[in-house]
């Protein structure tokens, strides 16, 4: 491979670095890169995603939502971030970890926790659950209780965009321990020879459940795995809500003019273990110590508070809010109905 | 009379009718492009409506079949083609997890109309992976429709409804039906799910089959004839849905039943058929439901051999005589 | 009395002591070794045996299950485990095309002696892609043995004996049955493929079942018997190969059955026992073979309507009352 | 990525350039780096091959050989050279388009043509035909009709080795089409963490059936799928028999020293179509000339005469045997018996 080429590959580092000083420099002179509204909404979304996961994981110790749940504290920033940065007509696809991106999207939280109670109110009737919340109607494809599944499904989204040439892109959330699967590379390769308005957010926790992915990896940088099928692909740090912001609407830009898929590795570290019945005793202390230091929620507070110049007092204001409309909407969940046999029956009746 | 087209044309008619009526069907699959498809079902299809809409993918079968599932999921109507339904357990996630539950698992807020082609069945010495009859498999997945024709007119009009079904639907062919000719209308008609038809009718005996098992039990209806036993051809045409109704009218009137299917004995969808009647038709029945079927092995290359692994005119031929008298 | 054992310790038992008599037997799985398994059936082997023969491998279940096969070509007996049966839709064109068929193709001058560990079955809200009933589809592919226990008797030894086997076996357990209890003899002991067990003995009808249709069948007769119904609860044990001698003592002798299945009724195992038993048996049945199955349908993330679609005692109960009197 | 890594990752090319200048010196002031004996093996197994095949082809023309048949005209040099740098007892695991890696691992051509007879006589008893035609006394593990699915099977005997400490390699066959697969990705990322014994040689004849790969892959270089996963990978020219060998050989040398897997992409091209029955209109005659032209057999015969610096006459007498032998062959396959339907039902009876 010749110099140049090395050169645009290491661009990942580059963009890293540029981004990061630039926004410092505003950050630390002052000037304004963000207008208060964009850090408000921005915190807003941080905030009710970490209060929601806060919330429903209490009510699933209490025995109110079951199956599998796999929070997203701590990883915040990637669902934000990505999802300011396109429109709300255009699609995403979600993970087993998904309550973060359908949240991000704009998703209600009332039908949000009314699934997770399995009512007939949520987002599924209550028929899927936290692994397979979807909503449409903010082009949330939905979470996928298989790992990897959901990169196919989002190369067709974006295959149907080029096809119909509505202009939209899909970001395709997706995982390390995803990356280790057939249909990664597959699905990536397809993007990359049908020049697909498609962007691969790869959240890189380092774990699938409780193996490291330097064990299931022997390249530990996935950013390449995209890199060497001809996509455009980076490394970012994934705890910077504002750099995701970045890096993704970049990409937006370039899908949208026909420049093809982008690959945006988002490295991160989960707040907890795996699920919710998952101590993570093998995460090492001080590793979870610094990512709890530069928490993507604090970090957004601070853009917010810092940037953005919201008084303490008015940020507190916002958190209740969000704590209020989360005590709403449990309280919606709770007293929501499920869905009878017959209405079951109704649905399943011609399969 | 009207024109007689091969069973290949008339899938070929079928695509091309319906994509130039809904701009939002499109095809993916590998060498249907530019080579027209392994058996030419989709020659000319590229020179009509361009590369955008008549797709040659990579050999990446579970990724660009859950490329037509998202597609469709947002609104588009793909035909993704698995070059053999052997090929098809690559992309059985994909149909089983995704396709067939999607519509499900987020509460009827979408569906998927996505029609999954693939072609089964021995051929001429095309060995153990490339000679399958896999219908059995789809038939256990709730949330998947499975259509099986058997003739030029029958392919023609429900690929037509396939592409028009708002659910996915596994579409299969047989290798050594695409040759075979027989009347096809110009005109643009459909042929509904969940309707058998009668290919021939007879008092004596029900036979019922599907795909490249009807012609094969017609053939064997005439030796039949000969001797003078009149038996029923029934081709249900659509697995799932199916016409339950038809089967147990044919066998009230007959009171003896053959059901003829190529795929392997165990698991196979006869079995099925065989317990729906016994529970049924129970006191019509007056000898057991006979089935003649694929012995229970992977296809064998060497000819000969393959030829006694699935059921032959001969087969069925003993099959209905069994059913007679016993 | 003997002792008693969870079913996942008994799973455990037969581990240890296979790898500890054979040293080509090894573990390939997710989470298998480090987190001892999701159901922790594996806790403690890393430790006793060590990392190269108890693997934790990425999510990458196609290949990894194919190493497995590749290995057992080459004189390994792997053990694979794959932690969801909904997950084999992964792995199918490598069990299917590959394991199933390498000692068929190659002429019988290799064997597979894979076993392919997996569990399904409803849980408590595992929604659609987490609860499956699948061994319908693996019954259906010749040269693969299927194997579902209900017992820790049970599960030990046919474990030991799948891992003796030198053929693939698919070997299913269930995710409620983990933590049962029951007798398992501290004494190396092998239970037969193809061998039923009458886990209850009964004149007025037989419930066939397997897995975690067992006990429930089991529950069922208890209720029954109050009614002076007395049922044999025929364990199937093994699907393939299945008892059929077994299955026809018991009907000969009661004349009425019941077969009970947790997957989706369409196309499942038990219409493929129905129609063996009315083939077999016609003269013996005075009414036909009733099934409980799952209904059509994914399973709904919802408990209650989870509940619904599967066979529950009181469903087993009415399907004995159905066939024992018209 | 630093400099020294694009340097290390730029080896293929090197090597390429190094071998290539090594055995052109040595070739052309005459000194020998190979034996006569070593060319002649060599030579015998490329004849064979073409040999081989050409006589099929007709035969199949003929109707004695029914069903799929993809010839390997124009590729020979990939399976003899990877194979004469292994070991008899080493594993291979084979493609559709097998017949040349069956005879490099030194298979018995009238048990090869029997089975493509269909006869009890065969390597698999007519069971399995061309497609899955495997000799498992020579380690080779069999050709396979579905793209890709022998990777799989290949890190299963390389991982069967490591645990055994058998020190036997596995030189998995494989070709650009399955690049495009799911396996390939994820049975390499096997190799590489397991660090096992184990060479791809990519056979990138540049088409799939028809379908170029230009056409399913936006970065030409398959090798760098490899470099992605961490694995040492490099490009080679595939139609030099000798360039082919000294590549494996050092990888297996690297294997068997515990050094891990290895990629080779070996490019080439067919001679014809994708099977007997594809004229292969689509191949650009001009490319398939300048193929032609280095055709990897007569390049061999070439190696022999001037390297090994055996006589016209010699070399004719052994293309003489050669063809015997095929003709006894053909003999041995057309007099031999089938396999009778009760010796079949019992080969499946436990099925
Ligand atoms: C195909 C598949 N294999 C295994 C699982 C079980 N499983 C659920 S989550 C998980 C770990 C996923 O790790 P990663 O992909 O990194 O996502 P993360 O949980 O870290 O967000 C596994 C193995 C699954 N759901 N699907
Ligand atoms: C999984 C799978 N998909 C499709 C096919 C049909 N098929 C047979 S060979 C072939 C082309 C393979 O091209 P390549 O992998 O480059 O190998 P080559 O024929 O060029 O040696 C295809 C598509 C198959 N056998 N298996
Ligand atoms: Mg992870
Ligand atoms: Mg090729």
């Amino acid at each position: 491979m010749n110099l140049e080429l090395s050169a645009r590959r290491s661009s990942a580092h580059f963009l890293f670095s540029r981004l990061a000083v630039n926004y410092l420099k505003q950050f630390f002179n002052g000037e304004k890169m963000y207008t208060k509204e964009f850090l408000t909404d921005i915190y807003r979304t941080l905030y009710t995603i970490r209060v929601f996961e806060g919330r429903c994981v209490k009510l699933y110790r209490q025995g109110m939502i079951r199956g599998y749940f796999h929070p997203y504290l701590g990883e915040e920033a990637i669902a934000v971030g990505a999802c300011a940065a396109i429109r709300e007509d255009d699609y995403i696809t979600s993970t087993h970890r998904g309550h973060g991106h359908c949240i991000a999207k704009g998703a209600d939280i009332k039908l949000m926790v009314a699934e997770l109670f399995g009512k007939k109110t949520g987002y599924c009737k209550g028929l899927g659950g936290s692994m397979h919340i979807a909503d449409l109607s903010r082009g949330n494809l939905g979470a996928n209780a298989i790992v990897g599944a959901n990169l196919p499904l989002g190369v067709g989204a974006a295959l149907g965009s080029s096809l119909k040439e509505d202009g939209k892109v899909t970001v395709v959330f997706t995982s390390d321990g995803a990356s280790n699967n057939g249909v990664f590379a597959e699905s990536l390769n397809l993007a990359a020879i049908w020049n697909l308005p498609l962007i691969l957010v790869l959240e890189n926790n380092q774990y699938a459940v409780s193996t490291p992915i330097t064990e299931s990896a022997r390249e530990p940088d996935l950013y390449k795995r995209g890199e060497a099928l001809g996509i455009d692909s980076r490394q970012i740090d994934g705890n910077d809500v504002l750099l995701v912001y970045e890096s993704v609407k970049e990409s937006a830009e370039k899908c949208r003019s026909g420049k093809g898929p982008a690959v945006i590795e988002a490295v991160t570290y989960r707040h907890g273990g795996h699920h919710v019945n998952d101590p993570g005793l093998y995460m090492p202390r001080e590793k979870l110590n610094y990512y709890l230091s530069i928490d993507p929620v604090e970090r957004g507070r601070s853009y917010l508070v810092e940037q953005g110049g919201m008084s303490e007092k008015d940020v507190k204001k916002i958190e209740a809010e969000i704590e209020a409309a989360m005590d709403e909407a449990i309280e919606f969940a709770a007293t929501s109905p499920e869905l009878n046999f017959k209405e079951f029956q109704h649905i399943v009746e011609d399969y | 009379m009207a024109r007689e087209i091969m069973y290949r044309e008339a899938l070929n008619e079928a695509l091309r009718e319906e994509m130039r009526r809904d701009p939002s069907v499109f095809l993916m699959g590998e060498g249907i492009a530019e080579r027209g498809g392994s058996y030419k079902v989709t020659v000319g299809l590229l020179e009509e409506f361009g590369p955008k809409r008549v797709m040659d993918t990579p050999i990446a079968e579970a990724s660009f079949t859950g490329a037509g599932i998202g597609a469709a999921i947002t609104g588009m109507r793909p035909v993704v083609e698995i070059l053999f339904v052997d090929f098809t357990m690559l992309i059985m996630d994909q149909l089983v997890n995704q396709a067939a539950k999607y519509r499900f698992m987020s509460g009827g807020s979408a569906s998927v109309p996505l029609v999954l082609r693939s072609q089964g069945g021995v051929g001429n010495g095309l060995a153990a992976q490339h000679s399958e009859s896999l219908e059995a498999v789809f038939y256990h997945i709730p949330g998947l429709k499975l259509v099986m024709p058997s003739t030029p007119f029958d392919a023609k009009g429900l690929l037509k409804s396939a592409i028009r079904c708002d659910d996915p639907v596994v579409f299969l062919e047989h290798k050594q039906l695409y040759m075979n000719k027989g009347p096809v209308p110009e005109t643009d008609y459909l042929v509904e799910f969940g309707k058998a038809d009668i290919k021939r009718p007879g008092n004596d005996v029900t036979i019922i089959a599907w795909s490249n098992m009807v012609p094969r039990s017609l053939e064997a209806a005439e030796q039949l004839a000969a001797e003078g036993i009149e038996a029923e051809v029934l081709d249900l045409r659509t697995l799932v849905p199916m016409d339950t109704e038809a089967i147990l009218q044919s066998v009230r009137k007959t009171e003896h039943v053959v059901i003829v299917q190529e795929a392997v004995r165990r698991g196979g969808i006869a079995s099925d058929i065989a317990a729906l009647i016994q529970a049924q038709a129970f006191d019509y029945l007056d000898a057991p439901v006979e089935i003649a079927a694929g012995i229970n092995t992977p296809i064998p290359f060497n000819l000969n051999l393959e030829k006694q692994v699935v059921p032959q005119v001969e087969d069925i031929v003993k099959a209905v005589r069994k059913a007679g008298y016993r």
